[in-house]
């Protein structure tokens, strides 16, 4: 309870920092900072193999390819941006408020569940059995998967052929 | 990959323990053979100079410092000098007659570029290329301007540094010498020679004349 | 406020900042940004209600272990996401020599 | 929480093998016999445990510093530093005296605090990582169950924090040498990881103390029952170190910092004490995945033969850490650096999928010699493991490394 007091508004924090930084380079290491938290969060509660597993993937990976892919892409400058926050945020929050009530109705009201609590504990030699034995199907899946997106983005993200495509070239 | 030359089937990789063998080597042998060793401790132990080493210029005199100064002040270095970094002034007595000798004669470090023009042109062997190289200092303006006092060496510092173009010079300068000092013996031999015969011819006279009188 | 009602609160307001940045960024690749966020919203409800509530104390022949699981899964499935929706970005980038989201409103390529 | 599933055995307080946690043991101790309350002796037990390993590795760290401009010297036929103190022993001190007194430069166009942070956050993961290596039989600062994935989740922030540091230095050469950097430690990070997963498979855990325990014992008597000496873990072995080096952005896969193309790269506008931090995060990380390969394939703490265990373990450890070190420093001192299309080549093409190969080669050999199966073991896996490797060996010397380069503006 107290580590969860203590992490969520500093998630929320970086979470907003994420949405309403005008420098998308910002917006990305406050990403960052979130899934960091996230990830302390689930250490904090138990999981300690997913939240090892979240920062390896998201802070490690998933974050420096977005930021990297921004290094690339060089994105426009900001002032336009924040000239054009406002009308936007107003739009963007009439679409976004409903949702918000609704969720935070549907958690609220979950509250009278009965729950049985207990010690969280998560034990990765039970994980991998199960891993491969019920979910073998699902992780099979998840294989091709992950193959097909390893051959795809690289073929995606491949230097277009020089001869038939020059305009692109720098 | 065509180089034109038939290449030799290597075991692939081989290279990189060869590279290891020969680093390996060096390391090892460094700690018991002197001669692998390439440095020299240098404030302790220098590197000998090679004789065609040149670097600075400095001015030579013969026994006394001031005096013995082969230096003219001819200023034809001065004038030479390819980036100017040549100052002299000729030292003059009260009535501004010519001493033939520089009263100031200053070189810029920072400006000299070590041609060695000015020991060229030099037509009293007066100026010469050093071999001094440690002619850093903390004092940027006064430090690296050279006058007289710093550039005047010896003629047995010039001899140390570069004997054989030294002993030519000297070897030179003794034949003008000499050459000099003949001329100068058969002037003076002249004379004598022609104030005996004068004399000669005075006395011859005066003996006539008393004859005359007598 | 129980812990698991403060959870599900926080990801849900989460998941509503994320899909504030997908409706209100220009920058595609900030719009991904959002997406992740959203993604992460879910996965903090699947090990609240794990952490929470003794899995298999309701029917012991459940799995112990689903909420890491699915967690799981969705890491995974989120980094292909991402590496794809970044290369597809990088993609158009190369076409139209921009990211932003209001410029791609050519048909043709 | 059971984050800190703690291996103690109590032990006789003075023994040789205790002797790294001896101030941990004082400290609590002392604080036990002046009445403080448990938590507090707890948490001092932590920082001290912590700082011992801190200054064992800031000593090791200001000792390579010296060693590695000495062996660099000696492979080059010089002497190396040899005026500040006996032998040169004083010279970190001196680099120190001059790092802390410099002038701290930040760019005007630099983002002030992001480039603070970096060099920061390029420290504190690699002390992170050091803190759960097994030094000794009795010295884990901190026993972790998912110790493995905790080290490379760590590791994994290095790579945010040399963007970092690229980035907010505002300038042209530090964003090159960050790009390099990251899209070189993206590319090594999955090869050294997928080579130690080769060990998880075999010891079934993730717990580095027991991963090490497993590696006990002696086959014929005399052969330590290391993971490299069996097919799969020497191939894993040996990716996993030339992954490292390329990690730990040593030469010859420096291009990061490649002195001679992009100034310093990442810490091109970086001086003084920040510059300082970068040098130290670096060594550290070199210390940590030297620390963790020893862990994995060179049997941590085991001593190489057998009656040699009356030494205490964590000796047997530094002495490892000694040997993989100076063998960075002989690479570093006989190879040149690569191009960085062949860098990326070599990763991508030669190092994962001999990386992926060890890992059917471990279950193999793990499943035959459970069943008794020893001979036939070496004779799948060697093949399995040796032809692919010649294969692509052969391959990536004929076609790909001499890929020729295309020059755009010369000849």
């Amino acid at each position: 309870m107290i580590p969860l007091l203590i992490l969520s508004p500093l998630i929320l924090l970086a979470a907003i920092g994420a949405v309403w930084m005008a420098r998308p380079v910002h917006a990305a290491l406050m990403l960052a900072l979130t899934l960091a938290l996230v990830a302390v969060l689930y250490l904090a509660l138990g999981a300690e193999f997913i939240g090892l597993v979240q920062f390896a993937v998201y802070v490690g990976a998933v974050a420096v390819l977005i930021v990297f892919s921004l290094l690339i892409t060089r994105p426009g400058d900001e002032a336009e941006e924040i000239e054009r926050r406002p009308r936007s945020l107003v739009t963007g929050l009439l679409c976004t408020l409903p949702v918000m009530a609704v969720l935070a109705y549907t958690a609220a009201s979950g509250s009278n569940i009965k729950l049985i609590p207990w010690q969280p504990k998560l034990s990765i030699a039970e994980l991998g059995e199960v891993l491969f034995t019920s979910h073998a199907p699902a992780v099979l899946a998840l294989a091709v998967l992950l193959t097909a997106v390893l051959i795809g983005a690289a073929l995606f993200a491949r230097e277009p052929d020089k001869t038939q495509d020059d305009s692109s070239e720098k | 990959m065509k180089t034109g030359k038939p290449t030799r089937w290597v075991l692939p990789g081989l290279g990189l323990f060869q590279g290891l063998a020969v680093t390996g080597k060096n390391m090892v042998q460094s700690f018991y053979k002197k001669e692998r060793m390439t440095t020299v401790q240098y404030p302790e132990e220098r590197a000998p100079i090679s004789p065609n080493f040149r670097n600075f210029p400095f001015l030579v005199y013969d026994k006394d410092p001031k005096a013995g100064l082969r230096c003219t002040a001819c200023s034809i270095c001065e004038k030479e000098c390819p980036p100017q970094c040549i100052y002299i002034v000729l030292d003059r007595d009260e009535n501004g007659k010519s001493l033939k000798r520089p009263k100031v004669f200053d070189i810029d470090l920072s400006v000299c570029m070590n041609c060695g023009i000015c020991s060229e042109v030099c037509p009293f062997d007066s100026i010469y290329m050093d071999g001094e190289y440690e002619l850093s200092t903390d004092d940027r303006f006064g430090g690296l301007l050279f006058g007289l006092d710093r550039l005047s060496k010896s003629a047995e510092y010039h001899m140390k540094l570069r004997p054989e173009q030294a002993s030519e010079v000297m070897a030179r300068r003794k034949a003008d010498e000499e050459k000099k000092a003949a001329a100068a013996a058969a002037k003076l031999a002249k004379a004598k020679a022609d104030a005996e015969a004068k004399k000669a011819e005075a006395e011859a006279k005066a003996a006539e004349g008393k004859g005359e009188d007598a | 406020m129980t812990p698991l009602a403060m959870m599900l609160t926080l990801s849900s307001v989460l998941f509503a900042l994320g899909l504030l940045a997908v409706l209100t960024r220009r920058n595609a690749i900030l719009v991904l940004v959002g997406i992740e966020l959203m993604l992460n919203a879910a996965n903090l409800n699947f090990i609240a209600f794990w952490a929470f509530d003794s899995p298999g104390a309701h029917n012991a022949a459940e799995p112990v272990l689903s909420g890491p699981m699915f967690v799981m899964f969705s890491i995974a499935i989120a980094a292909a996401e991402a590496a794809v929706g970044l290369a597809i970005i990088l993609m158009v980038f190369r076409h139209t020599r921009s990211t932003d989201l209001n410029k791609l409103d050519s048909l043709h390529g | 929480m059971n984050l800190f599933a703690a291996i103690s055995t109590e032990p006789a307080l003075w023994s040789p093998e205790w002797l790294p946690r001896l101030p941990q043991r004082l400290v609590e101790m002392l604080l036990g016999f002046l009445g403080a309350p448990e938590w507090l002796v707890s948490i001092a037990g932590f920082l001290v445990a912590a700082g011992t390993v801190v200054g064992v590795f800031l000593g090791g760290f200001a000792l390579l510093s010296l060693i590695e401009r000495k062996t660099l010297a000696r492979i080059q036929n010089r002497i190396g530093p040899n005026r500040a103190g006996w032998f040169g022993i004083l010279q970190p001190v001196a680099d120190g005296i001059k790092m802390l007194t410099k002038e701290d430069i930040v760019p005007a166009k630099a983002e002030k605090f992001l480039h603070l942070l970096a060099p920061i956050l390029i420290v504190v993961p690699a002390i992170l990582a050091l803190g759960v290596i097994p030094y000794g039989r009795e010295w884990t600062p901190v026993s972790l169950e998912l110790g493995l994935l905790f080290f490379f989740a760590v590791g994994s922030l290095t790579e945010l924090s040399v963007f970092i540091a690229g980035w907010a230095s505002g300038s042209k050469f530090p964003m090159l040498g960050a790009m390099r950097a990251i899209s070189q430690m993206v590319s090594y990070e999955l090869p050294l990881i997928i080579s130690a997963l080769g060990v998880v498979m075999v010891s079934g855990t993730l717990s580095l103390p027991l991963i090490v325990e497993q590696q006990g014992g002696f086959h014929l008597g005399f052969i330590p029952a290391w993971n490299l000496f069996t097919p799969w873990g020497f191939f894993a072995g040996i990716l996993f170190f030339i992954c490292s080096i390329a990690e730990a952005n040593r030469c010859p896969f420096d291009l990061p910092e490649g002195e001679s193309e992009i100034v310093a790269g990442h810490m091109t506008e970086y001086s003084g004490f920040k510059y300082a931090l970068f040098f130290m995060g670096e060594y550290l990380g070199l210390f940590a995945i030297s620390a963790l390969g020893i862990t994995l394939f060179l049997g941590g703490w085991q001593a190489p033969l057998p009656g040699l265990g009356f030494l205490p373990s964590w000796i047997w450890f530094f002495g490892k850490l000694a040997i993989v070190i100076f063998m960075f420093l002989w690479i570093r001192g006989t190879y040149p650096r690569v191009r960085i299309d062949q860098l990326m080549r070599f990763a991508w093409l030669c190092m994962i999928p001999m990386a992926l190969l060890t890992l059917p080669a471990a279950g193999i050999w793990t499943i035959l010699n459970r069943d008794g199966h020893g001979f036939l073991a070496w004779a799948i896996t060697v093949p399995l493991l040796l032809i692919p490797c010649v294969i692509v060996t052969v391959i990536f010397n004929r076609r790909l490394a001499s890929a020729n380069r295309t020059y755009r503006f010369a000849e």
